[in-house]
C-alpha cells in the first residue's frame, strides 16, 4: 500500500466524516447532537489538515476548536437548552427550500472551484515552480514540522522565503502585526464576552 | 485516485454550503453558532489546502491559525450574546428576535 | 403848522380808533371765560372802544379841517360860485391824492397847476396823507406793504362808522340783554325731545364779534392799498360770517353765514383777478406813489399810474394799451429796456371788473345779491350795522375808492349792475313781510343807487347816499330791533299793527327813517331829509348822463320808478306795523315800548337821518365828500361809446331830476298810504290778481333755486366726481398694480412649489417610497438575513454567467 | 454762545435718536416717564434748532456756515471709497423747515398722551422719525440726504400700520409703496447725477452743491446735458410730487391721514409734505434748471389741478379726517404753483423775474404756514376723535357748546386753512396766486378760483361739526372739555398762524435772500445753458459755411 494509496484512503475517510457529520449538523433537530456531530466535522478537519502536512494547524484545530470552542458551545447549549427548546423544528417546507438552495450554492460554488484551471496555478506555484528557495527553506512534507517556521512568521521572520533570496529584493514581512492585533483582540473579546454574560445576570438580580 | 487540491476544495464547499445553511435553518441560536463554526472551518480546509499544493505555502497556514483562533474568539462573544437573549427573551429561538425588523 | 406831522397826527388818531376795538375784541373774548354771564363788562368795553374811536375820530375830522383852514367848505364856495363855468376842478384836482410831505405834495400841485387856475391856491397845504405802516415782504423790487392813505373820506366814513359803531353798541345792550344769563332759551331751535334749547348766554361773545368788526371795518377804510383793501375785505367778511351765525344753534343760521361768505367769496375770487392783474403790470398795489429816500424817483401808485395827473387814461388806440404814468404825467419806462410800461387796455377793463366783483360780493348786488337778506338771521344790531350801515356799504366805498382805475366801460357796467339791483331788489321787498327783509331788501335797492350813481360818473352823489343811507337805515333797522324786542321776537308785519300808540318812540323814529329813504321833502324849502338831498344827486346824474347818452334812458327811468317803489314799500312797512289796528291782540297786549338804552340810540340817529345831508350839495357833508373826488370826474368825460357827465351838467338838471324823483317818491307813499293805511283797495285782491308775478317776486325771482341748480349742485356733483375718481380711477390703478404684482407672486409661487419644489420632493418621495417597500424585506429574522445571502450571492452568480461572456 | 457747527448741527439730528436709545432702557410700564423723557428730548432738539437760527445769517445768501477757506457746509468723509461725505449745512430755504419740524413735533409729542399702545416702542420710533426728518433738511449729501429720507420712511411705515386705525395696513402699505416708488426714482437721477459728475476734479460726487455747479453751467467741461437733465429732473419731480403730494401721485395721502393716529397725522401734514418741497427746491430746480424749466407749464397745470381738485374732493368727503387731508393736497398745490412760474423770454432770461420770487417765497411760506395749519387741523380732528371714536362728519354737531374752547381754538386753525387774512394760510396762498398772472393768466384763475371752493368745504365742515343745537353722533357723554395739554398745543398752534399771519416777514426774512439767490442761480444757469447751445449752433453753421 503505497503512501498514495494511504493518503487517498485517509483522505476519503475523514473527508466523508467531516462532510458527513457536517450534513448531520443540519439534518439534526437535537442540539445535543448538533454539537455532538459538529464535535465529528471539526475533528475530521483537523484529520485533513494532517494529511496537508499542516500539522501544527491540524493541532491547533483539535486543541482551540475541538477542545475550546466546541466546550463553549456546549456550555452554552447545556446554560439554555432547558426542556423545550433542545429541540426547536423547523417546518419541512425551510427545510425543502434550505435543501434546494444549499445544493444549487454548492453547484456554484464547486462549478466555480471547477473552472479554475488549478493544474495550471499547482503547476506554476508548485514547488519546483516557485523557485529554489522554497523547496530549500521550506517543505513540509519532507520537515514535517511546520512548527517553527509558523512561529518564525508570527515574530516577524520568514526563513522560508528569505533564505537564500536575492540579496537585493525587499526582505518579507512577517506577522508579527496581525499577530499582536489578534492577541489584543483576543484579550478584548475574553473581557467583552465576560461583560456581557454577565451585565445581563446583574441587571436581572437588580430588577428582582 | 491521486488526491488533488480538487478533492480538498470540494470537501472544504461541502462544509461552507453546509454551514450556510445550517445558520439559514436553524431556529436554536447555538445551532446558528454552530453553521458558522462550520463555514469557518470550510474555510479553512480550503487555505490549508492551497497552502499544500499552491505557492501560498507558509501565509496558508498563519491565515488558518488566525481564522480558528477569531472563531474561538466570535464562540466566545456570541454565546456571551445568545446568552444575553435568552436573558431576554426566555428562549433561544432567533425567530423570535425580530425587534430589528424595518 | 407842518403838514407832515398832522398828517402823522391823523394816523395815530384814526390808528387808535381802529386798533382800541382789536384790544376791545381781545379783553372781550379772553373775559368772556372769567366774567359770569350775567356781566356786562363786555358790553362797556366794546361801546368805551368804539366811542373812545368816535372821539379820535371826531377830533381828528376837526384837525384836519384845521389844518387845511376848512378849505373843504370854502372849495365848496367857490365851487358854488364858479359852477356854471367848470365843475368844481378846485377840490377835485387833488383827488388822485398825494405825499404826506408838504414839499412833494406843493410840487405836485404845480405840476398840475397848468389845468387848473382858481383852486390851486388854497391847496396849498395837503389835504391828503398816506403813510407806510410795515412791509408784508418783498420780493426784488417788489414790496407788499401794509399802508395808511387819509383824505376826507376816510375821514368821514371813519366818523360816520364809529358813530353809527357806537349808537348800535348801545342799542345792542338793551337788545341782547336776554343773554345775560347762565341759561338761555333759544325759541326758534327745537332739539330732539321736543323741548326747546338751554345753553348759556353768549353775550360777551357778542360785543367781541362786533369789537372784531369794527376794527376790520375801520382798517378797511383805513387801508392805503388795494391789497390791504382786501384783507380787511375778508376779515369783515368772516366777522359778517361769525355774527350772521350767531345763533349757532339755528341751522338756518349757519346756513346763511356760510352762504353770506361763500357768496362774498365768489365775489372775491374776482377781486383777487383784478389784484392780478394790476400787480403783475404795475407792480405796486398802493392807491398813491409812496416817497423814496432821496426824494426824486417817487414810485408813483395805481392811480397816478392809470391816470396820470390829470384824470386821463393815457390809450395807445392803436395798440389797444394804457401807458401806465407818474405823478406828473410822464410816461414810466421799463429801466432796462426803456420800453414804456403799458398796460393792454382789456386787461384794465377785466381788472376794474374784477375789483368790482368784490364790491358786487360785498355789497350785494346783482347777481350776488341772495345772501343778504339771508343774513337777516343775525341779531338785528349786527343787521343794522353789518348789513346795512357799514360792511355792505363798503363795496360801494371801494368803486368809490377805486374809481380812477375803472375805465368808462368798468363804470358802465358798474351803472347797470347798480340799476338791475335797485330794480330787481325793490320789486321784492314789495311782497316781504318779514319785517327786517323788507329793511334787507330796502338795503340792496339802495346800495344798488349808490352804485349807479357811481357808474354815472356821480361820483360824490353814490358816496353821499352810502353816507345819509347808513344813518336811515341803522336807524330803521333799530327801530325793528325795538319792534322785534317788543313783539318777542316776533317779525313777522301782518301780526303787527298799530304799534304806534304802544311804543311811541319806535315809532316815530322809524317815520324819520321812512321818510328820509323815500326822499320826502317839501320842495323850496330847507325842510328835506337827508335821503332827498343824496337819492335827488343821483338821479340828476342820471338824468344828465341820459342826456348825454340816449341809448342808456333806462338807467334814468328804472331808477326813478324804483324811488316810487321805495316810497311805496317803506310805507307799506309803516303802515303795516304800526298804523291801523292790531292784528293779533294777543301779541298787542304784550308789546311794551323798549327801554331807554334802546331808544337813545333811535333818537339819537334820527337825527342824522333827517338832517346829515343839510344843505344837499353845499351842505358841508357834500363838500367833504367832494373834495376827495378824484380828478376827471369834475369835468366830466366826453367819448363815443359812453360820455360822463361833469357837474355843471349834472348841475343844469338838478332841480328838473329833484321834482320828478319827488313826484315818484310821493305817488309812491300815496299809493302805500290808499292800500295799507286808508285801506282803500285791499292788498290780497291785488296780490289774486297777480298771483303768477307774486310768487315769483316772493320766491325773490328765484335766484336761490337758480344758483342752487346751477352751481352748487354741480360743484357738489364735480365733487363726487373728484373723490370717485381718487377712488376708482387712481386707487383703481395702484390696486390693478398691486393685484398684477399679487398674481405675478403667485405664479411665481405655484411655479416654486409645483415645479422646483415638486422635483425636489418627488425625489424624496420616490426614495421614500422605495425605502417603504423595501421595508417589508427587513423582517428582523436572522435566518432569512442569511437565506437573501446566500440567493443574493446565487442570483449574482446567475446574471454574471448569463450577462457577461466568458474570456 | 457758539458751538461748532458741526457739533451743532449733529447734535439737532441726532438728539433725537439719542433720545430713542435711552428710551431703549426704560422699563415698558413706566409710560409716565418714557412720555415725559421723549418730551424733553423734543424740547431740547428745538432749543438747539433756535441756536441754529441764533448762527444763522440771513443776509448771507448761500449755504452756511461758510468755512474759513471759502468752502460752504461742513463735510467730513464718510465713505471714501465712492466719495460720500457726511455734509451738512443750512440756508434760508432749510433753516424755517428745521424750525417747522422741531417745533411741529414737540407739539406733536405732547399730542401723543393719547397713545396707550406700546408706547415705548411708539416714542422711540417717533424720534428716530423726527433724527430722519432733520436730517433730510440738514444733508448736503446727495447720498446722505437720501439715507435721510429712507430713514424718515420706516419708522412712519409702523408708526402708520401699529398705531393706526382699523384699515392701517393698507394705509401703510400704501404710503410705504408710494414713497418707496419715489425713493427708486430719485435713486436713479441720484446715480445719473453721479456718474454723470466723474470729470469733477476728485472724482463722481454726490455733494448737491457741487452738483448745483454742474448743472448750472458753472463748471467748465462738464455740463448734464438737455436729455439728461430733463430726464433727471422728470424722475426727481415725481420721486417728490409723490411726497408733496400733488395731483395724481395723491391718493395715499388720505389713507395715511385717515388711519395714522394723531400726531403722526400731525407731522406727517406738518413735516413730512414739506419734504416734497423741499427736494424741489433744493435738488430737483437747482441741478437741472433746464429740465426744471423744460417741465415749468407742466408744473403749474399740476399746480393749479391740484389745488381745485383737492378741494373738490374734499367738499365730498364725509370724514373728517378725510376732508382735512385732502385740503392738504389743495393748499400743497400753491406750493408747486408758486415754485414753477418760471417765464422766459426770447432771450432766455427771466420775465418778469420778481413775480417769480414772490412765487418762489409764497411757496415756502405757503409751506411753512400748511406746516401749522394742517398740524393743528389734524390735531383739533384728533381731539375729537380721543373722545367720540368715530369721524364721521353727518354726525357731529353742537360741539360749539359742548366744548366752547375747543370750538374756538378749531376755528381759529380752520380760518387759517381756509386763507382768511390776519392767519398763516392767507400769505402764502395769496402771494402765490398773485404771482401766477405773470406765468399764466389763464391757469392764475383757475387756481383762484380755489378761494371760493376752500371757503365751502371749510365752512360747511364747521357748520357740520361744531354748529347746530346739539351733538348726533354716538358717545355723547364722552364729550368733555379740552384739557390743558391739548389746550397748550392748540393755542400755541393757533399763536404761530396769527404771528404768521399778520407778520409774515418773520419768515421772509430768514428766507429772503436765499430765493433770490436761488431765483438769479437758476435764471443764469438757464442762460448759460442757452448760451452754450446757440454758440454751438453757431460754431456747426460756421463749419458748413
Amino acid at each position: 500500500m503505497s503512501a498514495e494509496q494511504i493518503h487517498s484512503g485517509l483522505f476519503a475517510l475523514f473527508a466523508i466524516i467531516a462532510c458527513g457529520a457536517a450534513i448531520a449538523v443540519v439534518m439534526s433537530q437535537n442540539i445535543v447532537r448538533m454539537a455532538f456531530w459538529l464535535v465529528m466535522s471539526l475533528g475530521a478537519t483537523a484529520g485533513l489538515f494532517f494529511l496537508l502536512d499542516a500539522d501544527f494547524v491540524g493541532a491547533t484545530q483539535l486543541l482551540v476548536y475541538v477542545g475550546g470552542t466546541v466546550v463553549l458551545l456546549i456550555f452554552g447549549v447545556m446554560l439554555t437548552a432547558s426542556g423545550p427548546y433542545i429541540r426547536i423544528r423547523m417546518s419541512p417546507a425551510e427545510g425543502v427550500l434550505a435543501g434546494g438552495i444549499g445544493i444549487l450554492f454548492l453547484a456554484m460554488v464547486y462549478s466555480t472551484v471547477g473552472a479554475v484551471n488549478w493544474e495550471n496555478v499547482s503547476s506554476a506555484a508548485s514547488p519546483s515552480g516557485l523557485g529554489a528557495g522554497v523547496s530549500e527553506g521550506f517543505n513540509a512534507s519532507s520537515q514535517g514540522n511546520t512548527t517553527r517556521p509558523l512561529g518564525l512568521a508570527f515574530i516577524g521572520l520568514r526563513p522560508d522565503r528569505d533564505l537564500g533570496a536575492d540579496i537585493h529584493s525587499p526582505l518579507s514581512t512577517g506577522y508579527l502585526l496581525p499577530f499582536e492585533i489578534v492577541s489584543v483582540h483576543l484579550l478584548v473579546v475574553l473581557i467583552g464576552a465576560a461583560y456581557l454574560a454577565r451585565a445581563k445576570r446583574r441587571s436581572d438580580t437588580v430588577e428582582e | 485516485m491521486e488526491v488533488g487540491l480538487n478533492h480538498y476544495l470540494f470537501v472544504g464547499a461541502v462544509m461552507f454550503v453546509t454551514g450556510v445553511i445550517c445558520m439559514a435553518s436553524k431556529r436554536n441560536g447555538i445551532g446558528v453558532l454552530m453553521g458558522v463554526e462550520l463555514v469557518l472551518n470550510g474555510a479553512n480546509v480550503n487555505f490549508v489546502a492551497f497552502a499544500r499544493y499552491t505557492a501560498l505555502g507558509l501565509d496558508g497556514h498563519v491565515i488558518a491559525m488566525f481564522v480558528i483562533v477569531l472563531a474561538a474568539a466570535e464562540a466566545a462573544v456570541a454565546l456571551a450574546i445568545a446568552l444575553n437573549f435568552y436573558n431576554n427573551h426566555l428562549t433561544i429561538d432567533v425567530d423570535r428576535g425580530d425587534e430589528l425588523r424595518g | 403848522m407842518p403838514t407832515e406831522s398832522i398828517g402823522n397826527e391823523l394816523a395815530l388818531l384814526l390808528g387808535i380808533a381802529w386798533l382800541l376795538p382789536l384790544a376791545g375784541f381781545a379783553v372781550e373774548i379772553f373775559g368772556g371765560f372769567l366774567w359770569p354771564r350775567v356781566s356786562r363788562t363786555a358790553a362797556y368795553i366794546a361801546v368805551a372802544c368804539i366811542g373812545i374811536g368816535f372821539l379820535c375820530s371826531f377830533t381828528a375830522l376837526m384837525k384836519w379841517g384845521n389844518a387845511t383852514d376848512w378849505v373843504v367848505l370854502k372849495g365848496t364856495d367857490s365851487h358854488h360860485a364858479s359852477a356854471g363855468e367848470h365843475g368844481g376842478e378846485g377840490h377835485g384836482d387833488e383827488g388822485h391824492g398825494d405825499e404826506g410831505h408838504a414839499e412833494e405834495a406843493a410840487h405836485a400841485e404845480h405840476a398840475e397847476g397848468e389845468e387848473s387856475e382858481s383852486g390851486v391856491h388854497h391847496d396849498a397845504v395837503a389835504t391828503t396823507f398816506s403813510g407806510t405802516m410795515y412791509s408784508l415782504g418783498t420780493f426784488g423790487g417788489l414790496e407788499v406793504t401794509l399802508d395808511w392813505y387819509i383824505d376826507s373820506l376816510t375821514l368821514l366814513m371813519f366818523t360816520m362808522v364809529t358813530l353809527i359803531a357806537t349808537c348800535i353798541h348801545v342799542f345792542a345792550i338793551g337788545y341782547m340783554s336776554d343773554e345775560l344769563t347762565e341759561d338761555h332759551v333759544d325759541h326758534e331751535v327745537h332739539t330732539a325731545d321736543g323741548g326747546h334749547f338751554h345753553r348759556p348766554g353768549r353775550f360777551y361773545k357778542f360785543f367781541s364779534y362786533m369789537s372784531l368788526f369794527c376794527f376790520s371795518m375801520l382798517g378797511l377804510v383805513l387801508a392805503g392799498n388795494i391789497f390791504q383793501v382786501f384783507v380787511f375785505w375778508e376779515l369783515v367778511g368772516i366777522c359778517s360770517y361769525l355774527l350772521i351765525g350767531f345763533y349757532v344753534e339755528r341751522k338756518s343760521a349757519s346756513t346763511a353765514a356760510n352762504k353770506a361768505f361763500i357768496v362774498n367769496r365768489v365775489g372775491d375770487w374776482g377781486f383777487i383777478i383784478g389784484l392780478m392783474i394790476l400787480w403783475t403790470y404795475c407792480g405796486t398795489f398802493r392807491f398813491v406813489g409812496e416817497e423814496s429816500t432821496d426824494g426824486h424817483a417817487a414810485k408813483p401808485g395805481l392811480f397816478e399810474m392809470v391816470r396820470g395827473n390829470d384824470g386821463q387814461i393815457d390809450v395807445n388806440e392803436e395798440e389797444d394799451v394804457v401807458y401806465l404814468r407818474d405823478a406828473h404825467g410822464h410816461r414810466l419806462e421799463d429801466p432796462e429796456t426803456h420800453e414804456p410800461k403799458t398796460i393792454p387796455y382789456a386787461l384794465l377793463i377785466v381788472a376794474g371788473l374784477g375789483v368790482f366783483g368784490g364790491c358786487i360780493g360785498k355789497s350785494a348786488q346783482f347777481p350776488l345779491q341772495t345772501w343778504l337778506p339771508d343774513a337777516m338771521e343775525g341779531p338785528t344790531p349786527v343787521s343794522a350795522l353789518v348789513h346795512s350801515a357799514t360792511m355792505v356799504a363798503a363795496g360801494v366805498y371801494l368803486a368809490g375808492r377805486f374809481y380812477p382805475v375803472f375805465t368808462p366801460e368798468v363804470l358802465l357796467t358798474i351803472a347797470y349792475i347798480g340799476c338791475i339791483t335797485l330794480f330787481l331788489a325793490a320789486t321784492i321787498a314789495v311782497v316781504a313781510t318779514d319785517i327786517k327783509r323788507v329793511l334787507a331788501y330796502s338795503t340792496i335797492s339802495q346800495l344798488g343807487y349808490m352804485m349807479l350813481g357811481i357808474g354815472l360818473g356821480g361820483w360824490a352823489a353814490g358816496l353821499f347816499h352810502l353816507v345819509t343811507h347808513a344813518f336811515f337805515k341803522s336807524l330803521m333797522f333799530l327801530a325793528s330791533g325795538s319792534v322785534i324786542v317788543g313783539c318777542h321776537h316776533e317779525q313777522e308785519m301782518p301780526r303787527m299793527g298799530g304799534l304806534r300808540r304802544k311804543m311811541p318812540i319806535t315809532a316815530y323814529t322809524m317815520l324819520i327813517g321812512v321818510i328820509a329813504i323815500a326822499g320826502l321833502a317839501i320842495p323850496g324849502t330847507v325842510i328835506a331829509f337827508s335821503g332827498y338831498h343824496s337819492k335827488d344827486a343821483i338821479v340828476a346824474t342820471a338824468l344828465a348822463h341820459t342826456n348825454l347818452n340816449p341809448g342808456h334812458f333806462l338807467l334814468f327811468i328804472v331808477p326813478l320808478v324804483t324811488a316810487g317803489i321805495t316810497a311805496f314799500y317803506m310805507f307799506r312797512l309803516w303802515f303795516y306795523t304800526f298804523a291801523g289796528e292790531p292784528r293779533d291782540q294777543e301779541l298787542y297786549d304784550h308789546v311794551h315800548e323798549s327801554p331807554w338804552v334802546m331808544t337813545g340810540p333811535l333818537l339819537v340817529l334820527s337825527v342824522f337821518a333827517a338832517g346829515c345831508a343839510i344843505g344837499g350839495e353845499q351842505g358841508f357833508l357834500y363838500s367833504m365828500l367832494s373834495h376827495s373826488e378824484p380828478a376827471g370826474v369834475a369835468t366830466g368825460v366826453e367819448a363815443a361809446a359812453v360820455s360822463l357827465p361833469g357837474h355843471d351838467l349834472i348841475h343844469d338838471v338838478h332841480h328838473e331830476a329833484g321834482v320828478m324823483a319827488l313826484f315818484a317818491a310821493v305817488s309812491g307813499a300815496i299809493i302805500a298810504y290808499l292800500l295799507y293805511g286808508a285801506h282803500v283797495l285791499n292788498p290780497a285782491d291785488i296780490q289774486r290778481h297777480f298771483t303768477g308775478l307774486y310768487t315769483f317776486l316772493v320766491e325773490k325771482w328765484r335766484f336761490d333755486d337758480l344758483y342752487d341748480a346751477m352751481f352748487v349742485r354741480p360743484s357738489r356733483v364735480v365733487a363726487g366726481w373728484c373723490a370717485a375718481t381718487d377712488r376708482v380711477v387712481f386707487d383703481g390703478i395702484l390696486h390693478g398694480a398691486c393685484r398684477a404684482a399679487i398674481n405675478i407672486s403667485k405664479w411665481d409661487r405655484l411655479f416654486d412649489e409645483g415645479i422646483v419644489d415638486g422635483l425636489v420632493n418627488l425625489v424624496g418621495n420616490v426614495v421614500f417610497g422605495i425605502g417603504r417597500s423595501l421595508r417589508v424585506v427587513q423582517t428582523g429574522r436572522l435566518r432569512q438575513y442569511i437565506m437573501f445571502i446566500a440567493v443574493g450571492v446565487l442570483t449574482l452568480f446567475v446574471l454574471l454567467f448569463a450577462f457577461f461572456p466568458k474570456y | 454762545m457758539s458751538l461748532s457747527p458741526t457739533f451743532l448741527l449733529t447734535a439737532i439730528i441726532f438728539t433725537p435718536a439719542l433720545g430713542a436709545l435711552f428710551l431703549a432702557f426704560f422699563n415698558k410700564k413706566a409710560v409716565e416717564p418714557m412720555r415725559m423723557t421723549a418730551l424733553v428730548f423734543t424740547v431740547v432738539t428745538f432749543m438747539l434748532t433756535l441756536f441754529l437760527l441764533n448762527d444763522f445769517s440771513a443776509a448771507e445768501p448761500g449755504i452756511q456756515p461758510v468755512q474759513e477757506d471759502g468752502t460752504r457746509g461742513v463735510s467730513h468723509v464718510w465713505i471714501e471709497s465712492w466719495n460720500i461725505n457726511y455734509q451738512l449745512g443750512y440756508d434760508g430755504i432749510s433753516v424755517p423747515l428745521v424750525l417747522l419740524t422741531s417745533f411741529i413735533c414737540m407739539l406733536a409729542m405732547l399730542a401723543s398722551w393719547s397713545i396707550e399702545k406700546q408706547v415705548k416702542g411708539y416714542l422711540i420710533l417717533y424720534l428716530l422719525l423726527e433724527t430722519g426728518m432733520l436730517g433730510v433738511f440738514l444733508a448736503l449729501d446727495f447720498f446722505l440726504f437720501y439715507v435721510f429720507w429712507e430713514v424718515m420712511l420706516l419708522p412712519m411705515y409702523f408708526l402708520i400700520g401699529i398705531w393706526g386705525g382699523p384699515r392701517k395696513e393698507y394705509a401703510a402699505i400704501k404710503f410705504f409703496l408710494y414713497t418707496l416708488a419715489g425713493s427708486i426714482l430719485m435713486l436713479i437721477a441720484m446715480l445719473m447725477f453721479y456718474f454723470g459728475s466723474s470729470n469733477l476734479p476728485g472724482g463722481s460726487s454726490f455733494d448737491i452743491l457741487a452738483l448745483t455747479q454742474i448743472g448750472q453751467g458753472n463748471v467748465a467741461g462738464i455740463t448734464f446735458d438737455r436729455t439728461v437733465q430733463i430726464t433727471a429732473f422728470i424722475l426727481l419731480f415725481i420721486g417728490f410730487a409723490i411726497k408733496v403730494p400733488t395731483f395724481p401721485f395723491h391718493t395715499w395721502l388720505p389713507d395715511a391721514h385717515v388711519e395714522a393716529p394723531t400726531p403722526i397725522s400731525m407731522i406727517l401734514a406738518g413735516v413730512l409734505l414739506k419734504m416734497g418741497g423741499y427736494g424741489i427746491l433744493r435738488i430737483a430746480f437747482p441741478i437741472c434748471p433746464v429740465g426744471a424749466q423744460y417741465a415749468a407749464y407742466a408744473l403749474v397745470v399740476i399746480g393749479a389741478v391740484s389745488i381745485i381738485y383737492g378741494a373738490f374732493a374734499a367738499l365730498a368727503q364725509t370724514d373728517f379726517k378725510r376732508l382735512v387731508a385732502y385740503s392738504s393736497v389743495s393748499h400743497m398745490g400753491y406750493v408747486l404753483l408758486g415754485i414753477a412760474v418760471w417765464k422766459i423770454g426770447e432771450d432766455s432770461a427771466a420775465v418778469g423775474r420778481d413775480y417769480w420770487l414772490m412765487g418762489m417765497n409764497g411757496a415756502m411760506f405757503q409751506m411753512l404756514a400748511h406746516g401749522v395749519s394742517s398740524a393743528g387741523m389734524f390735531f383739533m380732528v384728533g381731539v375729537i376723535y380721543d373722545r367720540v371714536h368715530h369721524r364721521d362728519l353727518n354726525q357731529f354737531g353742537g360741539l360749539a357748546g359742548l366744548m366752547p374752547v375747543y370750538t374756538g381754538l378749531a376755528a381759529g386753525i380752520f380760518f387759517a386753512g381756509l386763507g382768511l387774512p390776519g392767519l398763516c394760510g392767507f400769505i402764502g396762498e395769496v402771494f402765490v396766486i398773485l404771482s401766477a398772472w405773470n406765468y399764466s393768466p389763464v391757469l392764475a384763475i383757475i387756481a383762484a378760483s380755489g378761494v371760493i371752493l376752500t371757503a365751502g368745504y371749510i365752512l360747511w365742515t364747521i357748520q357740520r361739526v361744531y354748529l347746530g343745537p346739539e351733538y348726533k353722533g354716538p358717545h355723547a357723554e364722552a364729550i368733555v372739555p379740552m384739557n390743558y395739554r391739548e389746550m397748550t398745543v392748540g393755542a400755541i398752534l393757533l399763536v404761530f398762524a396769527i404771528i404768521l399771519g399778520i407778520y409774515p416777514e418773520s419768515m421772509f426774512g430768514i428766507m429772503r435772500e436765499s430765493m433770490a439767490y436761488l431765483v438769479q442761480s437758476l435764471d443764469q444757469g438757464y442762460q448759460n445753458y442757452a448760451a452754450a447751445v446757440q454758440s454751438t449752433s453757431e460754431a456747426i453753421s460756421g463749419i458748413l459755411k
